[in-house]
């Protein structure tokens, strides 16, 4: 089965409970869909979803950067700013 | 160049050594420290994550980019994680140079950068709570 | 505040933390260094002279008008005299502050004016001759 | 005998082959009187005395500054950011 590593950190790896996942590929996976497919399973991350950042292989891409077997993807929490306390 | 994330205490000595050599001029060093204070509220200490195999990458891009706008010799960069104590240091970035303006200016460009584009983060433990601080990828004082 | 004219080897630690605080967030640190070249002429060291209750004097004005000027938390200037060689750290600058723009604005603008007021000389002698760099009162990288 | 305790520095200690010299003080000297006075001694002086800065007890005067008995005057080189090799 044809998968893609995904790590989490900061917020987010606090928010899923976990700093890695695997995220099975369908045809045509883009970063959105896996951050999509991690969601579902973390719905802590579900907020996050038009905030977050990704990297495949350690360089930034857009959203609609497709994801092959093999890639580590990475998400990169928003850079918000803001000062809400947790 | 000199690309470290580490959890281990950071060495000033060691990146000064590293960007020194015989036309070095000027050296100027930033020390990124945990202060006790922020948004007035008191801090208790800080917590630092980091995609540490990106992170040297993307500082490796900065530096090469700074090095070429400004003419400077060496960059040499630390980035601590885990646990930090208010007074320890979280980042030091060193920059060699044959004048002190270069020296001064690309150190102060680079860490701007740093700031914005090196995927690491702080979670600051206050009194009454606490807060990944993610509008600002790098250390507190910024 | 520190303001030190001596002979020995330098000790940025020692001016580091001198300057540090609990409300620190920021130290920038300057040293300048002996290089082996100026002017298109090999170095092969340099020696300083200084009137150094003077020095010590100056150095204190400067840094309470730069205090006051950018709103920084300390200041620490140590400078070495006599003969040093390449690679040898003749002058050292740090200023801490709770933000790193005022750190680094604070420390390029007191080493300016250390150059250019405190009373202190160096010779340089090189393949060749030697001069005494009487327009740059202080170290060579200027 | 009311006398003043030059310092010399640098280029200019070189040139008298000392670091310190007293002078004697007439009635209402001045820093540049008593620079005169040292260039008599001291010949290899003389071509400062147009480009010579004076401080006196550690604090830079101008050169019409009075010098009182016990003083310190100190002989500050010339700011030139020439490069003529000596």
């Amino acid at each position: 089965m044809s998968t893609a590593r995904v790590r989490l950190f900061a917020r987010l790896a606090e928010l899923a409970g976990t700093r890695e996942a695997d995220v099975e590929l369908g045809e045509g996976l883009t970063a959105a869909d896996v951050f999509a497919a991690l969601a579902d399973r973390y719905p802590g991350l579900a907020g996050f979803a038009t905030s977050v950042r990704f990297a495949v292989n350690a360089e930034y891409v857009p959203n609609t950067h497709p994801v092959r077997p093999g890639d580590e993807v990475a998400l990169i929490p928003p850079v918000s700013g803001g000062s809400r306390a947790v | 160049m000199l690309f470290e994330v580490t959890p281990d205490t950071l060495d000033p000595a060691r990146v000064v050594e590293h960007v020194q050599s015989a036309d070095t001029g000027a050296v100027a060093l930033f020390y990124g420290i945990v202060r006790d204070n922020n948004l007035g509220r008191r801090v208790l200490y800080l917590e630092y994550d980091a995609y540490p195999e990106m992170a040297t990458k993307v500082m490796r891009q900065i530096a090469e980019d700074i090095r070429e706008q400004h003419g400077v010799i060496n960059v040499a960069i630390q980035h601590r994680t885990g646990r930090l104590e208010i007074g320890e240091t979280s980042l030091l970035v060193a920059v060699s140079a044959a004048h002190r303006r270069e020296a001064f200016e690309a150190c102060h460009a680079l860490v701007d950068r740093f700031k914005a584009e090196v995927p690491i983060w702080k979670k600051e433990v206050f009194e009454g709570g606490e807060e990944w601080i993610e509008g600002d990828l790098s250390p507190q004082e910024s």
